[in-house]
């Protein structure tokens, strides 16, 4: 067991901070998420030329080859950047969904992916209100159904999805302005965008999986593992933001951060994130386990620390700060907003706390 | 010693309960119960309504329009209006400025404002907190120099609810710069147009744009817009935040909500089962009943003592405690509904219904989140919790 | 509603305030602990003088028929002092079991309990273990069986059990010191006593109640509020002594109380404390209530706020007194210990929290 | 980055499993599984049989007797231990005053302790918190005056553990009364048998009597006593406090102890159903495990880090993290095996055996109580949780 960085990896890590700081500041950041895309094209491209979008996919497919450890580096990062740039749905989720697949359209698509030209999001909602129908007919699929709440689905170049065959749950690639396909979109709480998304008799391709759910299933939870990592980056950045306010705020003669009991409520702000940070790790070092079973209780025991510490710790922030802290103009309470959203995503506390209790617990 | 309401305290709820349930619009109800703020236009006409029915004004004693009322039948009136959920009337005039004007304002004052606060004729907003100057208060550095015929008045206020829509202000200002903190500081009322006054809006995190700062720059007012004596306005704010504590906690709307909760949690189908039969919401659903229960004998306990005592003018330091627990109570109940909302909090139509449409999860779900973001705000405003218990440590505990 | 105190009520409690102060001081208290019978006769008998012990009982019983505020003003008092004087169990227990049978038996033993020559204890656990078998032979009522943790068991010198008959449960009344009866008392972790009892074919007498099972639940309700009321006592003196901790122990040059950190502590105990006050008024207004099902649901959320401020609270104090409150020579850990075992009398947490949900919350 | 242990650690641990299991008493074993402290027998005769394996010191360098493993294997053994669970080894002697003395002392002193240390053949106890002195040790008054052929000591100490059984204690005395606070401290090495120590035992309010009152009256002890300058025992003591900052969290014991309450809960009955059924204990028991396992991250992080920096003798500021949540973790532990024990806790049988056969429930039922009110103490002892947050907010906010 060791914790230190391979010098690849702290190169990465110091590259992308250099590059988030110099193209993702705060102004920058609100005035994007003020309309669609929503993201930066400009940093996506700096994404390119650094390799991150390369970063996951195989070296077979032209890809760099980073594991679990590699994307928790760039998801921290990005979270510390309060980035809204698709990288969660694009080089984490699709990668993993397009990996058995080797066709033409699908090379093509990651040669793309990695060289920034596309973007792709994938519809992983698990309601299945939100399950889609496909139907073969003359060599073709054809999708017929509703997904709603799909990430940049309003933005996005492709779409991955699931959908029923008939004969069982397959994966589908389709392009976001296929004809009978229709997207709305709309801004979600966290200054990003979402849609809703029908298909009417939408011409399709299905991916080649051996195993659709068990693939989607993996697919969800690297992308779990991921969005913890985001969590401990934004975590840390409100740490951090609520300590130089507490240094430099004035109140009563003094600066606060000198009264005893806002110091202790920032001490416990440092404990939280100390648990949300081991947990994060706990998600990369299990999120390719083999055994399903070990890996969705161990992720659920992550994503259960990560919820805690990010209500926790967005609540002390914006306390801490005051006034100042519940308003648009800080960056404060967007980091709260996004950290509220992130415990919404991939599974809500009740939700993996119902997986660890029909578990029998984490170490049943 | 008796702790059930009497028959008469009982009648006069259910009279309240009648009349609000004749005469609150139905369309305000509808958007009350969808757990959004009311728009102006609800508060003013349900303002008066209740103005017309004589209680515009319900903590009033008679001789200025009020009804009269003990701090029970005042406390059983908020507590219907909060659960109808009827809105809030504008705290601004009718409990926190009309008290300061008829305790501590000349006759003409009380006569000129008065009856526009009780028929909301005007709209009051409060110049307390600046940029530099928030739990710290007393370190407000707007200031009011005396001039032949009345006051010039220069700096800047913040956290001006509602001052979009207001046609008065009330204002701290400093008017002897060399006092000590909280002396030479005075209170003063002030018409909106007066030249000089400029407002920005300031948009919360919720989404809403509640709040302003509001900018004094060489505004000229006249010498009766002072209350009371120069240099007295430190008394006259505490008088008038401590009188706000009780209301503050916001019981009957949490109370209000918990029921609106409570429907909404049995009509949320979780796992094949209504979210409110799931072992862990029904626990947390409880445990806020229970946690508000208790702060609502709570309060009865403090009103019943100031009312078999009299009210000596200066708040009771245990107030800070409903203020805390108000706080925090209103805050979970805001936790609870966003974990009922689940992913279909995610979306931000903003007032847009055809993105409302497009979003799963009830129609209430987007207003689920704006709320829990909008109400970190109350346990920073009106004294924050950390200020709270300096309180309590210092003037109950003698720490 | 008012929360005055009668001129009568005043009256007592502050006679009771200054009896305890005079004879309960915490020495005293100790002392008393370490043997059998753990609690004071001559203070008993000050509380018959007082006309504590003639307070639950009906007028016509020649009592004084005082009511729920009553028992919650000596229960506060008692608490406060960390009695250990029986006074539950003689005085708001069996009042009630007692109170629909008029035979002479029961009238003397009334009179022997008002005029301090009779303790009374009852058995009133709910586990069906200690389910004790009644049977009728030649117009005499023999008893059979074990009972567990009977508070004072040991030394009280009547018993008051609930009993099954075959044709339903009945309550029975026994001397502690009859043929076929064995007790084993023991010490219990509040510095109290408690026994098992077993019972082999003793002779009991039948109480008059037209229905046992409802009079034991009014009985149990009752004691219930004023166990809450105590705990509300005990709770108090846990703040007071904190606070006068706070103000003399000093620390780093400056008394500790001047610690922000501390003095914030102290507050939540100040809330917790009014939440418990507030709750135990609320049993106090509703042991007496006839619906049983809205009785039950008053008195469990007491109970639940109870618990929960009595759990903070002594942690609290504690905490704030530091290694010194860990030591059996001061008073707080005594109280601390009686809160935690008021806890798990009359239904712990879980017991009272399933009851609500049993019941579809406090509103439903 | 490698997250997981590697193949050879995994061996290491099952090496030290196997161990455990062949040798650790079965006697002791029970004990310990039923949720009481071992006693001192218990715990010679374990370190002892550590002690033959080599294994008596296990964080000590080889040069010193110690195995020589590194931190992580260390953390292993401790936690593969504490798991068994076997008694700790006496953390005075091993973890507080050993590396003290292989650190600071002199070879003659090295020589003559740190074998008896390992052995088991001294019992150490610890001469540090007076009345006076608790969270602020550096106000403490013992003092040492220096005589012909060495100092004499006077004053008193107090919460020292295990005090009833030890033959040598590590004591801070001022040695220079004129100095400021943290200066004129020394560190000395004392025989409980020199004449002028007495011990009067502290009752706690678990009904144990583990920690006393130490009298020091005219205690005469030779020059060689000293550890190191004179002077600088503030910092040693420092350097030993921090050393045993990641071992007070005691993850194994609290990992080992919620092994045992899962078997409770499995076994006791509630409503028809295995308590560990009942959804709000099971919530409660795995947001408890999920909070140990990630301190338990926590604690491998930093220990990692310390690996690929050397030690540098100063405690991280981050062991404070572990401290404070460590005992959390301990003390909710003990409040879950209140919960399962219920009104069985009631009794309190002070270890007589007809006792406890006369109340329900589990054999350990009265040790669930005890062991609450004990573990109290760990949010008190080796710097209070109030005292870790400071440190926190100071050393590592820079507030």
């Amino acid at each position: 067991m060791n914790f230190d960085l391979s010098d690849e990896q702290r190169m990465l890590d110091d590259s992308l901070a250099r590059l988030l700081a110099d193209h993702a500041d705060f102004e920058t950041r609100r005035r994007l998420s003020s309309r669609a895309p929503g993201w930066s094209p400009e940093l996506w491209a700096e994404f390119a030329r650094l390799g991150l979008l390369a970063l996951p996919f195989d070296e077979k497919q032209g890809g760099i080859g980073g594991g679990p450890v590699d994307t928790m580096l760039v998801m921290r990062q990005l979270g510390r950047a309060l980035s809204a740039e698709p990288f969660l749905e694009t080089c984490v989720l699709a990668p993993v969904l397009l990996s058995e697949d080797g066709g033409g359209v699908v090379t093509a698509l990651r040669g793309d992916i990695m060289e920034g030209r596309a973007i792709c999001t994938v519809a992983a909602r698990q309601e299945s209100a939100d399950l889609v129908q496909a139907a073969s007919t003359g060599g073709e699929w054809r999708l017929t159904g509703n997904a709603s709440l799909v990430p940049w689905g309003g933005e996005a170049d492709w779409l991955i999805l699931p959908a029923e065959t008939g004969k069982g749950l397959a994966l589908f690639l389709i392009e976001g302005e296929r004809a009978g396909v229709t997207r709305r979109g709309y801004p979600t709480q966290d200054g990003r965008r979402s849609a809703k998304i029908t298909f009417k008799d939408a011409v399709a391709q299905r991916l080649a999986a051996s195993d659709a759910g068990g693939l989607l299933d993996r697919a969800r939870a690297t992308a779990l593992a991921a969005i913890c990592a985001e969590a401990v980056g934004a975590m840390e950045s409100c740490l951090e933001q609520t300590v130089e306010y507490l240094r430099t705020r004035q109140q009563f003669g003094t600066v606060i951060g000198k009264f005893q009991a806002l110091q202790h409520q920032a001490a416990d702000m440092v404990i939280a994130l100390e648990q949300a940070r081991s947990m994060a790790f706990f998600a990369a070092m299990n999120c390719e386990q083999a055994d399903a079973a070990l890996r969705e209780r161990a992720l659920s025991a992550a994503k259960v620390q990560i919820n805690r510490s990010a209500r926790s710790i967005g609540q002390a922030a914006i306390q801490l700060h005051g006034g100042i802290g519940m308003t648009m103009e800080l960056a404060i309470g967007h980091y709260f907003k996004r950290l509220t959203m992130i415990e919404l995503s991939f599974g809500d506390l009740d939700h993996h706390l119902d997986r660890l209790a029909a578990a029998g617990g984490l170490a049943a | 010693m008796d702790l059930s309401f009497t028959r008469e305290e009982e009648a006069f709820r259910q009279n309240v309960r009648c009349f609000i349930q004749d005469n609150l619009p139905e369309a305000t109800r509808r958007h009350m119960e969808s757990f959004r703020s009311p728009t102006r236009d609800m508060i003013v006409a349900w303002s008066r309504i209740l103005h017309a029915r004589g209680w515009g004004a319900p903590r009033w004693p008679a001789e200025y329009g009020g009804p009269g009322w003990g701090p029970i039948q005042q406390y059983i009136f908020i507590e219907e209006c909060q659960a109808a959920p009827a809105p809030d009337l504008l705290s601004f005039g009718v409990n926190m400025v009309g008290p300061v004007i008829y305790t501590f304002g000349s006759a003409e004052q009380k006569a000129r404002y008065l009856p526009r606060i009780s028929s909301m004729e005007d709209w009051w907003c409060q110049g307390f907190s600046e940029p530099g100057a928030g739990s710290d208060l007393a370190s407000l550095k707007t200031r009011a120099v005396r001039n032949d015929d009345g006051w010039v008045i220069d700096g800047q206020k913040t956290w001006t609810t509602y001052g979009q829509y207001a046609n008065m202000i009330f204002v701290l200002a400093r008017t002897k710069p060399a006092a000590k903190k909280q002396e030479g500081i005075s209170f003063f009322l002030i018409d909106m147009k007066t030249p000089g006054i400029t407002l920005r809006p300031i948009q919360t995190i919720d989404g809403g744009c509640e709040v302003n700062e509001v900018f004094f720059d060489n505004v000229r007012i006249p010498g009766d817009a002072l209350v009371g004596q120069e240099g007295k306005g430190w008394d006259y704010a505490k008088f008038l935040l401590g009188n706000e504590r009780v209301g503050i906690a916001r019981i009957g709307i949490s109370k209000g909500r918990m029921r609106l909760i409570r429907d909404a949690a049995s009509t949320c189908i979780r796992d094949g089962r209504p979210l409110i039969e799931h072992a862990r919401f029904l626990d947390r659903f409880i445990g806020l009943e229970v946690e508000l229960k208790a702060l609502e004998l709570t309060a009865l306990r403090l009103l019943a003592a100031e009312a078999s005592r009299g009210n000596s003018g200066t708040p009771d330091p245990a107030s800070s405690v409903l203020k805390i627990k108000g706080a925090e109570i209103q805050q979970r109940t805001s936790e609870l509904m966003l974990d009922i909302a689940g992913t279909a909090a995610l979306p931000w139509p903003q007032g847009d219904e055809a993105i409302r449409a497009l979003a799963p999860g009830p129609s209430w779900a987007d207003a689920a989140p704006s709320l829990y973001f909008n109400l970190r705000k109350v346990s920073i405003y009106g004294g924050a919790t950390e200020v709270q218990k300096n309180i309590i440590a210092k003037l109950i505990l003698g720490l």
